[in-house]
């Protein structure tokens, strides 16, 4: 093991952990949140994951995570917006502090990388998954509204 | 050689299926599934099949909720219009 | 049965299954060992035909009749689920109300939108040589399309989606893989051999003789596949009532 | 440890069995089957993983320079992933079916019917 993989194992026994324990329980409001959660913190392991095993290819999965994490939030936000509604979840600062945590491990890992193709595909899956994390809580928080047969 | 890491996310992915069995409402279920599909790529990533991984992802991620979501919507809303004809 | 007798019968079978698989995992080679034969032998194969991801050459090249089989149960069920959720008799169709979407929301929709398409066909084209290959591609493609109905309504997604042609292409996909197939014996070897054309240099996009283009059909055939297995779900979903209901 | 995995799947497969034959809901009952599913995933790569390998994915390593882990069982899942995704669909619409025959997607309230 090295410093990469221990700390992607940190983030996933902790991190992912706790979002496991909130999908499971508790009322429909904290699920979502926490789904959309498992997405902003699963996605900065598998990068620190392909550092520690020191292959650029494992990036892949972590690109395809950024992009499909959110869309399937969206469809949470949109199939339950009847639900949503009612109840709309409301924790931001969880949302900003799991962005803040996907954000700063791309920097690190760009700094530590140095300028190359491998960066640009790091900053377009860091770009993802910030911006698709934060749409994907306004949408779950009433961005979205529910029509009967929309 | 990552032992812990490979017990940790072992772990993850057992408490997270015995999740989405005991979650009996089948919308709060397909969202454990969704946390199920992330947490076995990462599985998966460790045990060095990033193919898999990908696979997991495409699939458990958006297309699976969505299905099962759609499934419930239409079930639902012929139940509803049997209570209405009542 | 009552529901009673019937946990009884669940705890006896249950606790049996689980005896015998648990034995059998104790007589499992022990996990991390480093005795695993087909695996070498499949390895030094793919370097021989300079497929740098080795799986993609086990599922298109040594393993290709195998996959040729996972493709016809995709097939069938694709079909399967077109036939069960055909609309009926009694029923019509109701036009869905557009659902509010916050114009952020809306917006990153149609940004990712394309982002997601080219990623899903960067993972088909380079299924050959980094992680990925037709399975995935095609699914995050097909996914990708469904942003429409997610950020916008699903007007705008009937609109650039007409299923007819869709089902043409997943027909059309599957026929390719089987011409690819049958080239090869016409070739002269056996049915989805690997020998009709060139290696070409290894870690290029068009190394791997035929991988690339099974590759490309299976990427088309799943695409094709789900967006259609979706269409029939929203339809059903969002659009199709029973007679007589609102 | 050298048996965790392996139980750990043969867990994985007894809960979702326990959730299809203890289901009040079809759409649950899928939901369940899909667990089975992933079981057989974490089973295969198991049986393919080598203590210290990598993936056998050459574009960024040089063939022969570090061990890897079985490439054929990545290839069995990696494939059976997506198949397995279209299944659940049709199932779905067994079970969309169902609801339109009957009324009900209550296995239990269905069998009743029958009768």
């Amino acid at each position: 093991m090295n410093g990469w993989t221990v700390a992607a194992t940190a983030a996933l026994a902790g991190g992912v952990g706790a979002t496991v324990w909130g999908v499971a329980t508790g009322p429909l409001r904290r699920r979502v949140v926490a789904q959309n959660l498992s997405t902003s913190l699963a996605c900065p392991s598998l990068l620190l994951l392909a550092q520690g095993y020191d292959r650029p290819s494992y990036v892949d999965p972590a690109l395809v995570l950024a992009l499909l994490g959110p869309v399937g939030t969206l469809v949470f936000a949109r199939l339950l917006a009847e639900d949503l509604e009612k109840d709309p979840p409301k924790a931001p600062w969880l949302t900003y502090a799991a962005s803040g945590f996907g954000a700063v491990v791309v920097l690190v890992l760009c700094v530590v990388g140095g300028p190359d193709r491998a960066m640009g595909k790091l900053l377009v899956t860091g770009a993802l998954l910030v911006g698709g994390n934060l749409i994907a809580s306004r949408a779950l928080a009433g961005g979205i509204a529910g029509s009967r047969h929309g | 050689m990552d032992d812990p890491l490979i017990v940790v996310t072992l772990l993850l992915v057992a408490a997270c299926a015995t999740a989405a069995v005991a979650v009996r409402d089948p919308e709060r279920q397909a969202l454990v599934l969704a946390v199920l599909g992330t947490t076995l790529a990462v599985l998966f990533t460790v045990l060095q099949a990033p193919d898999v991984a990908l696979s997991q992802l495409a699939v458990g991620s958006a297309l699976t909720p969505l299905l099962l979501l759609l499934s419930v919507r239409k079930v639902r809303r012929r139940g509803r219009k049997k209570d209405k004809a009542r | 049965m009552t529901r009673r007798v019937r946990l009884w019968i669940l705890a006896v079978g249950g606790a049996g299954l689980a005896a015998l698989l648990v034995a059998a995992c104790l007589e499992l080679p022990g996990f991390g060992g480093t005795s695993h034969p087909y695996g070498d032998r499949a390895v030094r194969a793919s370097l021989a035909r300079r497929t740098a991801n080795t799986i993609a050459s086990i599922n298109f090249d040594q393993r290709a009749f195998d996959t040729l089989g996972e493709m016809s149960i995709l097939f069938a069920s694709v079909l399967g689920t077109v036939v069960l959720l055909r609309q009926t008799r009694d029923e019509r169709r109701a036009k869905p109300e557009p659902a509010y979407v916050a114009l952020p929301v809306r917006r990153y929709a149609l940004i990712v939108l394309p982002v997601a398409l080219l990623t899903g066909l960067y993972v088909i084209a380079h299924g050959q040589l980094s992680p990925g290959g037709g399975f995935q591609g095609g699914v995050v493609a097909a996914t990708a399309l469904h942003l429409l109905y997610l950020g916008a309504d699903y007007r705008a997604l009937e609109r650039i989606r007409p299923v007819g042609l869709y089902e043409v292409g997943d027909a059309l996909a599957a026929s390719a893989y089987l011409v690819t197939g049958l080239a090869g014996l016409i070739g002269g070897a056996a049915f989805l051999a690997n020998t009709l054309l060139p290696y070409g240099t290894f870690n290029t996009l068009s190394s791997g003789g035929t991988v690339p283009l099974l590759n490309a059909a299976i990427g088309m055939e799943v695409a094709c596949a789900v967006v259609v297995l979706l269409a029939r779900f929203l339809d059903q979903a969002v659009e199709i009532e029973q007679e007589g209901g609102t | 440890m050298s048996v965790l995995p392996y139980l750990v799947a043969v867990w994985i497969f007894l809960v979702g069995c326990y959730g299809i034959a203890t289901s009040r809901n079809l759409i649950h009952a899928v939901g369940c089957l899909a667990v089975c599913q992933s079981a057989t995933y974490v089973l295969l790569l198991a049986v393919g993983y080598r203590d210290g390998g990598t993936a056998p994915v050459f574009s960024d390593v040089k063939p022969g320079s570090r061990p890897v882990v079985d490439p054929v069982v990545q290839a069995l899942a990696l494939t059976d992933v997506v198949v397995g995704a279209t299944v659940t669909a049709l199932l779905l619409a067994l079970v969309m079916q169902v609801s339109k025959r009957h009324g009900t997607v209550d296995p239990d309230e269905l069998s009743e019917l029958r009768g």
